[in-house]
């Protein structure tokens, strides 16, 4: 069974890389979606986000989550890479890459560990307002909890 | 033991992490959260909604508030993640 | 509203420029989802795929398709590039990105447009294989029509 | 009118389109299918299972059979689609 490839990193990622990495020379892959999580600057309010994670327990909790990702949608692979530090409006924030014979499978891979990552992987995010005021940490949401039940009541 | 603290808990504690003596009659998740909010301020304040205060024991995450904490080398204590 | 990006070509597109030219300066989108279809050797039994399609009509019902795409989900934009002619195992065939504030419309609007470009967009692959015989025209999967139903119930 | 055709229909037949003249009482997309049945070989052969066989008209599909095709300058007729 393949092997998730996990980094948490502070500086950016290249998708066509992590891409071509994941792919390689497998021609019985049929289909390769990646999702880009991006820092929004909310109507202009804010200046950055400021990503504390907590480090060992990020890798760990990922990996397990994209080996389960592997299992259960019989994924050729998964690639999730997650930035921390000061991220600003229009910077890639998270990367995942899922590749299979089929399409739905690599959607499914995909969108279930973005799940997992938004409610199960220890990051928090601090906003820095634009007005220079002392930003608030990022609520989790609701939505989110809901997200995951999706794949829990299968 | 080790007590790690992240995002709001980190900020409003003034600490990211400490090592803490506790007493004997700590054995589980919930008695750490009793003992953390007899302590002085501000950890009664931080403390007192320990509901939705999430926890990682050796850096893995735990729900159950009845699991034992004995032998643990390192507790993480942190606001729910946002992720992503 | 985004008008949807549309190219049928024959030659090779490149993700990661489709992706920049879609999303461009806009800090609202906070995710972007793409989906790449590939040419599978079907454990080494192709040589290639021949992709026949009937011009016009392939441009106008993928666009109308993309438009309903960002209508549905609130797309900030969708490109979709669909190539024809020959194609050897572990190349390119369809490209589908879709952006969006929020992640769960970005997986949806690709993956809608991807279930009807299945069945709707006029494609047809001929096989051709390895050892030299005349290769057959895929057969479209009752699957495929399954996963458009999905779409329509709801 | 033009007929077009795709994929193994073109193969079979032997031609990508052609410019037809249909009698009056060809009025809908289920009589063109009869008279492209009553056609010489291989019409005959290859519209027999026409059920599975798609038309666009004007380079839209059209799934309703009884459709009117007075005044269409092209239609396509071809296979179940198999993009992406």
């Amino acid at each position: 069974m393949p092997e998730p490839r996990v980094l948490i990193q502070e500086e950016d990622f290249d998708i066509a890389a992590e891409t071509k990495l994941l792919t390689g020379e497998n021609k019985n892959i049929g289909a390769v979606v990646t999702f880009t999580g991006l820092c929004r600057d909310e109507d202009n309010r804010l200046s950055a986000l400021e990503l504390e994670h907590y480090p060992g327990m990020a890798e760990g909790e990922i990996t397990r989550i994209a080996q389960e990702a592997i299992t259960r949608f019989d994924l050729n692979g998964i690639t999730a890479v997650h930035r921390y530090g000061k991220i600003n409006p229009g910077e890639n924030i998270v990367l995942v890459v899922a590749a299979a014979r089929h399409r739905q499978a690599a959607f499914d891979g995909a969108n279930f560990l973005m799940d997992f990552l938004k409610t199960r992987a220890p990051f928090w995010k601090k906003e820095h307002p634009r007005d220079g005021s002392t930003g608030d940490w990022v609520s989790a949401k609701d939505a989110d909890d809901d997200a995951l039940s999706k794949w829990l009541s299968e | 033991m080790k007590l790690v603290y992240f995002a709001w808990l980190r900020e409003r504690l003034g600490v990211n992490e400490e090592m803490v003596d506790l007493p004997d009659d700590v054995q589980t998740i919930a008695d750490l959260f009793g003992w953390l909010k007899q302590r002085e301020e501000p950890y009664a304040d931080v403390f007192e909604a320990s509901d939705i205060i999430q926890v990682a024991i050796g850096k893995q995450h735990v729900l159950d508030r009845s699991t034992n904490i004995a032998g643990a080398d390192e507790i993480a204590l942190f606001p729910p993640m946002t992720g992503g």
